[in-house]
Order: structure tokens, then sequence, then C-alpha cells
């Protein structure tokens, strides 16, 4: 196995335990960590390709793996808001008891 | 394939499972933290240590407190009586069986088509990053400058609403 | 920036005043903006606002004479013009521009000084009434507007500014809205010169499709100049007339309606209702000249045609009508009452000397004139205000009397005043642009008519002026609270107005004519040989005579005794019949009450009993059908569409509800979905791609 | 001879490297440099303590410990067998795992830090490119075992010191990464031993510190302010403020996990000095030209030790804030001014060599704290305190 395959496979790993994790926690915030983790895999993955690509100096995947650092940290703070608010609204952040869209 | 490449990946994997699979939430969070870090040496061991640094920077020291702060605030942080999974959890552990075989399939086929070349490690400085940042990619880090801005204004307001709607 | 000169003089580069001539309408227009937008009346801001543009727009207007002046002296004809295009539609544009010329020179200096004298004034005469404000934002608006007429180089521009003085002017007289005689007066006005307005408008249209401009002058492209006017000239049109003269006579009903040249003087004497300061401006100075202005703006259209020394169609019905208005309504005033009305008929006499003058002798006899009457007659306006501000709004001559020691300064100047409307000899400036018009009709080639009209008017007026002056003036008190004499405010501008009245004479004497050297931009010097031209000094002598003649007529008719208010006239104790049609003034709205009026109110009776009946009838059986064919369609709905629409809306609720069943409201199943979704699709993307 | 002794532990470090096999010496070389500082820097700590509470005594007009050795300079002894020998105390309720983590991460982390410093010329234990970066980012991770310790402990103080904690090291981490983005700007490098390099020339005899140009002196200022803040230190102390929350996130500690706790707060402060001494007072390089000759780790160690002076001088002299005017002071104070000083010294880079940017700079940088104290002053933001009581 190739260094590159070994990590792809690490990356694919994370990102599906926290696909399971996001798919099957009751609590908001655990959903939120889920996602988290899969961010984190992608983030891996772009490394990784960097890597080993064929053009390491162009940067490209560093690059995209610093943004979307920057772009996780707005997007845990807008999500954790989201779960603060609703805390707030329905007194408890489990997903389970939120089905008022349900049609 | 480094015997360090094997310690940080059990590390990043286990400290992901745990953050999944733990009852009480603040371990979870904290085990998060543990994958986070794991994630930062697999950068280091990948020699991108500015994103590893950054990972460590963001990630443990913004995105972990705030988990934890969450946790608090959501008063989640004692161990629930239930279940802590949702109804439906099988289904969903077999969908996320089912990406993943699919991206392992992906990956052992693909990568196999890839030429095997003795990849040189590159020599990339942070002076680079900054080059790069400051020429080729100087749009997207003003687009990520507002976007951080509006989510900032965004949490705030957000958090605050309830609190000014109570007054 | 185009310019072009008339004469055997080299061109002149624009100047700098001729690109801000913009500002001397502007500045009052703007300042009337401001006023509007005051929060809460502020008499001496808005006072001072008017007052202060009007004044710049004055040292403007002089500025702008100066260099017209300077270029005159230099032996140019200044001729300025800045033209823009307003707006353009395809190929066809329409152009804006201004014009600095001679005559606008002149009408800006008069119209702005005069303007400037009447604002000064009402700060007195108005100042004890309401809504200060709004007259001097109305007022503003109005010189701004009548400065616009000026100075416009278009037609269009023109007719615009022009529309706003018949807009303010409707305001204006209608001030004092509350009382019905000046509402109605308003109206009058407006109604009546909106009548003369249509063939205006209609004479603009016609000569855009002629030429395909409006603008005036146009470096030779322009309306007036040489190549369109051949092009008019060459266009026939109904009656024998040529397309120039019949727009020319188009435009000529505008300038009547808005001149009060019959029959469209009607609106005039009623416009009376207005303050004082009001009439002065608008009837003296500035609106009722706009019609006389604009026939010399267009008076090359006029023109159009002519042989040397002859006369065109156009111009022979303007001095026809001209002729006379100036004997109808001199031959009103004599019966009337009114001190204000009075002055009104003899404003419109006096209008029809200009336009006479105009058509008889052109440009420079009928705006001498214009120039002459603006000043003695906004004076006697004046002079009347500030009599019925004295007698405290009394406006019956008959209620008057013995003012002379009362009021001296407003008796000396009204005295200047009417002197110069009479034509009294030499030293008033009435006598020489009145006897420059008389000398015009002497040398007119069609008809001897006018002069004789004419004659007789200027007998009428010296008589019906001696009238009132000795009705008001002599004679002893008739009024009940005593009268008192106005404030400075009041009476410098009359004392201003006064010494123009006397002095303005001079600058167009048969000697040294300097007046018209001006406007038709040819070299002037002084030469007593000007009286000596045939039949001019025998004029001179007649028209003295004749003026002698009226006012001993109404000195010994009225100076000698102190009539009272009840008692009738001396002339009415005469004649009472002829009095009794004179007092009437000749019957001429009765005449349009039952035909014009009349007219349309059997008409409107008729549309509305067509409304009643026929048109409404037919809704109403329209309505009837449709009401018929509902109550069908109701039928048919409720026992048969409804039916099946029920039948499939609870088909369709079950439908929806099994579908909504998918929708869970939770997240986590999205979620799912979605993972799955991406999983399948990414498969088939690598195995497609692999095989 | 100045030479050597200026060198004298890289030479020794390689003489004793030199014993062994040559695959092995550079995985020693680094070994040894961590024993180094895991001796040195705890043995700095011993001896801080004694001289905070002689200093601290001093200041209160008290003799401070003098029992134990001569003038009491043998206290960190007897202190640290005391904390080895207590018996040492889990709360039954308590999340024990944690619990236990807490202190050793917070220690761990606390040492990493120093692996960027550099202490003296070639004395540095990893010369990262990133090196600025990573001990911030070392420093963030703090944060969490303080959180640790305050909720594994299941007690409303510890938490509430916890988060108090939590709160005041995120608030200030942002001024304390600001101040120092400043001299990033100028030298462009993250690279510590790049900023002192940068740092180590002469004019006339005097040095290019940064402290001595204007956006210099207001970035240390605030880098000062934000490193007390970061460090828990008085007048910051809210988390641990004893008349308020007994002891803070470490209430339930006791005996040598109360101790590392202790250890780790006083390497936080030596780690933050000497980041500070690095970024803006030279690092290792010598006051004056002519003291050149003084070996550099002198120097470094004396200027750390001049801060560590300061910090317990601030403690004996300045009152707690509350917890308002703390977050108060970080948002609307610190910040701004810290982010004018990006601005300021981005003007300074590009305004060329002249004495204009000297001018410039200087005005900017006046009219800010003088606007700012003059509104303050205005609003009642500063002056005597009002007295609020509960009702």
């Amino acid at each position: 196995m190739t260094p590159l395959a070994g990590f792809l496979l690490v990356a694919a790993l994370l990102f599906s335990i926290g696909l399971a994790g996001a798919l099957t926690r009751r609590n908001a915030i655990l959903v939120l960590i889920g996602i988290e983790l899969m961010l984190n895999a992608a983030n891996l993955n772009l490394i990784a390709f960097w890597r080993y690509g064929p053009h390491p100096e162009a940067l490209t995947g560093m690059m995209f793996a610093i943004f979307s650092i920057a772009v996780a940290a707005a997007e845990a703070a807008v999500g954790l808001g989201l779960v603060i608010h609703l805390h707030r609204h329905a007194h408890t952040t489990d997903l389970d008891a939120m089905n008022r869209m349900r049609g | 394939m480094s015997i360090a490449f094997y310690l940080i990946a059990a590390l990043t994997l286990a400290g992901g499972l745990a953050a999944v699979l733990l009852k009480n939430t603040v371990h979870c969070a904290l085990a998060l933290t543990v994958a986070f870090a794991g994630q930062a040496l697999l950068f280091l061991d990948l020699d991108a240590q500015f994103a590893g640094f950054a990972q460590i920077l963001v990630y443990i020291g913004a995105v972990a407190i705030l988990v934890v702060f969450a946790i608090l605030l959501t008063k989640g942080s004692e161990t629930p009586k239930g279940s802590v999974y949702s109804r439906h959890s099988f289904a969903g552990l077999v969908i996320a069986a089912a990406v993943f075989a699919m991206l392992g399939w992906a990956v052992i086929h693909s990568v196999a088509a890839v030429p095997r070349g003795p990849a040189a490690t590159p020599s990339v400085t942070v002076l680079d990053i900054g080059n790069a940042l400051m020429s080729r990619y100087v749009l997207p880090l003003e687009i990520v400058a507002l976007l951080l801005t509006a989510a900032l204004i965004g949490a705030v307001i957000i958090a605050m609403h309830e609190k000014e709607r109570a007054k | 920036m185009m310019q072009e000169t008339i004469s055997f003089t080299p061109q002149l580069a624009a100047s700098p005043i001729a690109g801000l001539l913009w500002l001397i309408p502007a500045l009052p227009m703007v300042a009337s903006g401001v006023i509007a937008l005051l929060k809460q009346p502020r008499r001496k801001i808005s006072a001072t606002l008017s007052i202060g543009s009007l004044s710049f727009s004055l040292l403007l207007s002089l500025v702008a004479f100066g260099h017209v002046l300077a270029g005159w002296s230099h032996g140019a004809a200044v001729r300025e013009t800045v033209n823009f295009t307003w707006i353009q539609f395809g190929s066809v544009h329409v152009d804006l521009g201004w014009v600095l010329d001679p005559l606008s020179a002149v009408m800006l200096v008069m119209v702005s000084l005069v303007g400037l004298l009447i604002f000064i004034y009402s700060v007195g005469y108005m100042e004890h009434y309401e809504n200060f404000t709004r007259f001097f934002c109305f007022m503003s608006l109005f010189a701004g507007a009548m400065l616009g007429v000026v100075i416009a180089n278009s037609l269009l521009l023109l007719f615009m500014c022009w529309e706003i003085v018949g807009l303010t002017s409707y305001l204006l007289i209608g001030f004092w809205y509350q009382k019905p005689a000046a509402a109605a007066a308003a109206k009058k006005a407006f109604i009546t010169t909106r009548v003369g307005d249509i063939f205006f408008l209609l004479g603009i249209v016609w000569l855009f499709a002629q030429t395909g401009t409006l603008l005036f002058y146009n470096g030779g492209a322009g309306s007036l100049e040489a190549g369109a006017l051949s092009g008019l000239l060459a266009q026939p049109a109904a009656l024998g007339l040529t397309a120039a003269g019949a727009i020319g006579l188009l435009i000529f009903a505008g300038a009547a309606g808005k001149s009060g040249q019959l029959p469209l003087h009607v609106w005039l004497p009623d416009a009376m209702e207005g303050p004082t300061p009001v009439s002065a401006l608008i009837h003296a100075a500035t609106m009722v000249a706009a019609g006389v202005y604009l026939i010399a703006r267009v008076y090359p259209l006029m023109q159009a045609g002519a042989l040397t020394g002859g006369t065109t169609a156009a111009l022979t019905v303007v001095t026809w009508v001209g002729a006379a208005t100036a004997v109808f309504a001199a031959l009103i005033a004599v019966a009337q009452n009114d001190i204000k009305r009075i002055l009104a008929y003899s404003t419109i006499s006096q209008l029809g000397y200009m336009m006479a003058g105009l058509g008889m002798g052109g440009v420079a006899v009928g705006m001498f004139h214009l120039i002459t009457h603006a000043f003695f007659k906004s004076l006697l306006f004046l002079g009347a205000g500030s009599v019925i501000h004295g007698c405290h709004g009394e406006q019956d001559i008959r209620k008057m009397g013995g003012l002379r020691s009362d009021m001296p300064l407003t008796f000396a100047t009204y005295a200047v005043g009417m002197l110069a409307l009479c034509g009294f000899p030499l030293f008033f400036s009435g006598f020489w642009s009145k006897d420059g018009i008389l000398e015009a009709a002497l040398h007119w080639s069609v008809a001897r008519t006018p002069l004789y009209l004419l004659v007789f008017g200027a007998l009428l007026t010296a008589f019906y002026m001696t009238r009132q002056v000795a009705y008001v003036f002599f004679g002893y008190w008739r009024g009940s609270k005593p009268a008192d004499e106005s404030p400075a405010v009041m009476t410098l501008p009359l004392v201003i107005l006064a010494g123009f009245a006397m002095g303005l004479g001079f600058i167009g004497t048969p000697a040294w004519p300097w007046f018209s050297g001006f406007l038709e931009s040819r070299a002037v010097v002084f030469n007593l040989h000007g009286f000596l031209e045939p039949g001019l000094l025998a004029l001179m002598g007649i028209s003295t005579l004749i003026v002698f003649l009226g006012l001993g007529l109404g000195l010994m008719l009225y100076g000698g005794q102190s009539p009272k208010p009840e008692e009738p006239d001396v002339l009415e104790q005469a004649a009472p019949v002829v009095w009794g049609w004179l007092r009437d003034r000749l019957y001429v709205d009765e005449l349009y009450g039952v035909t014009v009026i009349a007219f349309y109110a059997w008409w409107g009776r008729v549309a509305d009993w067509l409304d009643r009946r026929v048109w409404g009838g037919a809704v109403t059986g329209v309505a009837w059908v449709f009401r018929g064919w509902a109550q069908f369609n109701r039928l048919l709905d409720l026992n048969w569409v409804d039916g099946g629409f029920d039948k499939g809306c609870e088909e369709l609720a079950s439908g929806g509800g099994l579908l909504s069943r998918v929708q869970t409201g939770r997240v986590q199943t999205y979620l799912k979905i979605l993972a799955l979704a991406v999983a399948l699709l990414a498969a088939i993307l690598i195995w497609s791609s692999r095989a | 001879m100045t030479e050597r002794l200026d060198q004298i532990f890289v030479l020794l470090e390689q003489w004793l490297v030199g014993f062994l096999p040559g695959a092995w010496r550079p995985a020693a070389g680094v070994v040894l440099s961590v024993v180094t500082i895991i001796c040195l820097f705890p043995a700095l700590f011993a001896l801080t303590t004694v001289f905070e509470r002689k200093g601290l005594a001093r200041i209160q007009n008290r003799i401070g410990p003098n029992r134990v050795g001569w003038l009491g300079i043998l206290q960190p002894v007897a202190d640290g067998i005391k904390s080895l020998t207590k018996e040492d105390i889990v709360p039954l309720s308590a999340d024990a795992a944690v619990h236990f983590l807490a202190p050793l991460l917070l220690v761990v982390a606390v040492f990493m830090g120093f692996a960027v410093l550099p202490m003296g010329r070639n004395m540095v234990l990893v010369d990262v490119d990133a090196g600025l970066l990573f001990f911030f980012a070392i420093g963030a991770s703090t944060e969490l075992s303080v959180f640790m310790a305050g909720w594994s402990s299941r007690n409303k103080y510890s938490l509430l010191g916890a988060m108090r904690a939590v709160a005041q090291m995120i608030s200030y981490e942002v001024p304390l990464l600001m101040s120092s983005v400043a001299v990033v700007m100028i030298t462009g490098s993250l690279s510590l031993t790049k900023i002192v390099a940068a740092q180590n020339h002469y004019t006339w005899g005097l040095p290019h510190w940064y402290i001595f140009t204007p956006w210099g002196l207001a970035g240390f200022l605030m880098y000062a302010i934000a490193a007390t803040a970061e460090t828990n230190r008085s007048p910051f102390d809210l988390p641990e403020g004893e008349s308020e929350l007994v002891a803070g996130y470490h209430t339930e500690y006791s005996g040598f996990k109360f101790a590392l706790f202790f250890l780790g707060e006083y390497l936080a402060m030596f780690s933050i000095s000497g980041l500070g001494t690095t970024l803006f007072l030279g690092g290792w390089s010598a006051p004056l030209q002519v003291l050149g000759w003084v070996p550099s780790w002198i120097w470094f160690f004396s200027k750390l030790m001049l801060s560590i002076f300061v910090f317990i001088w601030l403690r004996g002299t300045l009152p707690r804030l509350r917890q308002d005017q703390l977050m108060n002071f970080a948002w609307k104070f610190v910040l701004p001014l810290t982010l004018l000083n990006l601005l300021v010294a981005a003007a300074w880079r590009f305004l060329g060599d002249g004495w204009e940017r000297w001018v410039v700079c200087s005005a900017v940088l006046l009219m800010a704290y003088v606007g700012m104290g003059w509104s303050g002053m205005r609003r009642g933001h500063f002056g005597p305190r009002r007295y609020r009581y509960a009702e």
C-alpha cells in the first residue's frame, strides 16, 4: 500500500466514523462533532493529495486545507450558536424531539 | 508507511471513534480533541507544518473550547439516562458503513492506478504560504475574512436573540 | 455655444455672462423652492430670500445688459445663445437654450427691476396678512418663470416657463382663496389663458413639424432664421395664408390670451381680486407683457414674407386686434368705480396700444411702450395699493376723496404715473412711447382707421384717468375711517418708479431714438432733425391737444365738485343707457355666459343625460345579462363541478398525506438519505468510469 | 574565551553526545536538551516561589519565609517535600480519568512551549519555521486542561473558576496574538530565531529592539497586559480569586497534582515572558554593544527574571478586576488598540527608513491612546470607583 492510500484510507475511515456519529447520535452537539470529524477527514485528504501530488510547490491542496480550516471555525461558531439558540427555544438538544417540521 | 504513521492513525481513529461512541458528551468533546491532535500530527507527518499548527490553534484552541462551552450552556454535561442514540441508528450505521465501503473501494482501486514515484519532500516554508496567500489566493483570503466577520456577527446575533426578546 | 450677428458687425465670442444667464431665472425659482420647504412660516427668511435672489438676478441682468450695451457701442449686434439637447428620440432631438440679445437684455432688466421694487413694496403691503411665506414663494416662482420666458431661446422652453407663469398667476390671483370671487377669478384667468395657449401649442407643434427645431437662433439653423423662414413661406396654408402667417396667428392667439387682447380679455379685470402687488406684478410688468414680448420675440416669423415697409396678414390681424382692444377697454374704463378695475381696463387698453405698435411699427415701437408702460403702470398699481392700504381695504373710488392732503407722497407719485399714462407732453415717458405708436399708425400703409381709434383711445385714457384722480385725491373725504400715509417700504418703490416713469421717455424720443437703435442694433446719433419728419410735429401737437382735451373734460366734469357715493355719476345722468352698457363692461362676460358657457352647460347636461340613460342603460343591461349567466353558472357549479372538484381535492389531499410521511422533520433522516444518495452516485460514477 | 563562554552549553552537549555512536547522536542531543529544560525550569520555579514570597512580603511590609535555610532560601524544598508526601484526595463524584489527566496535560503543554524559545545564541531546541505559530498553538491547548480540571472536579467553584479562566484566556489570546503579529509583519518571519536575529543590530551602540519603536512599545504594553491575563496573574486572577472561588479550577486538587498546577502556572509565566523577551526585548542580545562579551544566555535569563519581577510587582500593587471589567477591558480597549497597532506597524513598514515614520507612527498611537483615555475619562470608566450594593 502506498503512503497516499494509507492516508486516504484513514481519511475515509474518519469520514465514515464522523458520518456514523452524525447519523446516530441524538444530541445536536454530537451531530456537530461528527460533522467536524468529516470536515477533518476532508482536510486530511487535501493535505495528502498536496503532499503526494505532482505539484506540491503549487500549494493548492495546502491552501484548500487552510481555507477549509478557517471556514470550519466559522461553521463551528455558527453551528454551536444555532444549537444554543435551539436549546433556549426548545429546552433540549435532543434531535429526536425536534420534529415539528414533520409533514 | 512508518510506524509513526500507524501510531498516529490509530490515535486519530481511536479519538474519532470515542468521540462518536462515548456516552458522556464532555468525554466525547475531549475525545474529539484527541482526534484533532492526531489529525495535526498526521499533517506534520505529511510535512505540512503550517497546516498542522493551524489545526491545533483553530481546532483545539477554538473549536474544541467552543464545543465544550456549548455543552455546558445546553446543560449537556451530565451523562443522559436513556439511550444516546437516535431511534433509527441502525440504518445510520449501515449507511455509514456503505459510504466507507464505497470510499475504501474507490481509494484502493484508484490509488493502484497512480504511478508510484518516490515523492520528494516538498520544501515549502511559511514564507511561501504567505506569499501565495497574498498573491494568488488573495481573493479567497479576503472572502474568508468577510465570512469570518459575518460568522462572528451571525453567531452573536443567534446566541443573543432570545435574551433580547425577553426584555 | 453658438452666436450670430445680424448686421455689419464682427462676430463676438460667447461671453461668460451668457453662460451664466440661466442663473437669472434659476435664482428666484430656487428661492421659491427653499421657501416652500421651510418648516414653518418664517416671514423674515422668506422675504429675505425672495428679495435677495431677485436682487442677484437684477445684478446679473444688469451685467448682461452692460455686456450687450458694450457690444453695441462697439458696433456689434450681440446675440449669444447657449443651446443643448434636452431629449433625443432617435434622430429627432428637442433642444433647449437661452439667448442674450438686446431684446432679452432690456426685458431682463425691466422685469427684475420692477419685480424687485414690487417685492420690496409687498413686504409692507402684506405685513398684516396671513400666508406671507406662501405669498413670497409664489411671487418668486412667478418672477423666475417670467425671467425664464425672457431668456428662452427655444419656443418649448418659453412655453414651459409660460405655463409656469400661468400656474403662478392662478395661484396668486386666487391667493385669498377663501373669497369666492378670488377663487372664481383665478379659475377664470387660468381657463381663459388656456384657450389662447391651446392655439399657441398648436402653433408650436406646427412649427416643429415644419422646421424640425424650436430654437429661435441656432447659428442659421434656428426657426427664426432665414433658412427656416423661407421654408415656411413656401408652404401654403388655408385661406391664402402661408405656413409662417398661420403659425404666427396661432402664436398670436396665445399672446392674446396672456396679454388680455380682445376677445380673451375678460380674465384681466377679474384678476384684480388678488393682492395689489400681484396685480402690479402680473398686470403691469410681467405676465401681460409676456404676450407682447412673445410677439416681439417671434417677430421675424410674423414679419416673414413682408415686402420692404409692407406688412403681412399676421401683423395686420395683430394691429386690428390691438387697436380694437385699446378703444374697447378704454371705453369700459370710463364707467368703472373700482380703483383697480379702472387700472385693469387701462392695462388692457395699453396692451392694445402695444400690439398695435408691434403690428404697425415693429419691435422697437411696441417694446418701448411695453417698457415705459411697465414702469408707470406698476407705479399706478402700487399707488392704488397704497391708497387701498391707507383706506383700510376700500376699493370704491366713490367712497374716497381728498386724499391729496392725507397721502401726499402717494398723490405725487400717482399723479406722475397718471400723467405718464395719459401721455402728458414732453416730461413723461408715456408721451414718447405712445407718440411712437401713433407715428407708426400714421405711416401705416393699409388703413387709417387704427390711427383714429388710437387717438380716440388716448382721449378716453386722459379722461378716465382724470376722473379717477379727481374722485380719489380731490374733493373731500367720503369714507368712514380717516386715511393715513403708507410706510416707507411702500412709498420708496413708488418714488423710484415715478423717477423711471418720468425719465425713461427720453431714451426713445424722435431726436435720439436710442431705444430702437439698441434693439435693432443700429448706430444712434442725437439729431434734432428727427422732429422734422413729415407730419410728426403735427401729430405731436394733435396728441398734446387730445391729452389736454381729455384732462380738461375730466376736470370739468369731476374736478370742481365732490360727487356723493350714492348719487349717480355725471355721465350716467346724461346718458344712462350708454353708461349702463359701459358699466356692465359691454356685456362681454354675459355674452360668453349665454354663448360659450351656456353651450358648455348644455353640452354637459347632454353628456350627463347620455351617461345616465344611454351608457348607464347599456351597462345595466350588460350587468343584468351577466348576472343571469352567473346564476346559471352557480347552479352548474353547485351541482356538478363542485362534486368533481371535491373528489379531486380529496384524492390530492390523501396523496399529499402519503407523500408527507417522507418528511419526518428529523434532520438525521435527511442526512441519511443524503449520504446514501451521495454514496450511490459516487459508486455509479466510479463504476461507470471504470467500465 | 567569551566565545567559549557564550556557547558553553552547546559545546557541553556536543561533548557529551560525542560519547555515543553516530546514529544515535541527533536523538540523544534532543533528549539531552529536553532533560535540561525539564530540570532547569522547575528549578527556576522553585527559586521564583521564594523570590515571590519574599518580594510580596517586602511590598506588604512583612518579612516572608525566613526559617528554612539561610533567609528561607530552602523553603521550596520544604514545600516540595510536603506536597509530595501529602495525601492525594480525589472527590468521590469526580470524573477520575479526566481529573487525573488535567494537570499532566497542562504541564506537558506548557513545557512544549519552551521547545521553540531561543534561550541564547544557537540555543534553541527545535528551530521551527513556524515557531511562533507553534507556541500559540500549544498555548491554546492549555485552556482545555484548565477546563478538564474544573469540570471533572464536580465542584461549582471549580467549574466557575474553569469557565472564568477559559473565557479570560480566550479573550486575551486574541490581543496576545495580534500584538505579536505586528512583530511578524515587520520581521517577515514566524521563526523566533529570525525574530531575535532581526533585533540583534546596533546603531551607535544602541540595540534595534522592537520595544524602541513606537509600534513596538505599544505592542509590548498590550502584550504585557494580555500575557498577565493569559497566565491568570493578578490583577487578572479572577479564575482563582480566593475570596470568591476558594482556589478556582484547582480547588479539588491536593498533594502532587496541586503542585503540578502550581508548576504549570509558573512555567506558563516563564514561557510567556520568554516569548515577550524574544519578540520585543531582543531575546538574548545584549542591551548595549559594549556588553556583547557577556554570554547571550545570561541576557536572556536576566530579561526573563526582570519580567518575572514585574509580574510579582504588579501582583503586590494592583487590585483585582471585576469579571465584566475584565471582559470590557479585553474587547473594548486592548483589542482595538492592538488592531490599530497592526495598522501602525504596516505604516512603519511602508514609510521607508526616514524620520517620517517615527513622527507618523508616534502621532497616530499617541492620538489613539490619548483619545481612548480622554473618552474613557469622560464616560466615567476610570476615576473613583462607585460602590454598588446587592439588594
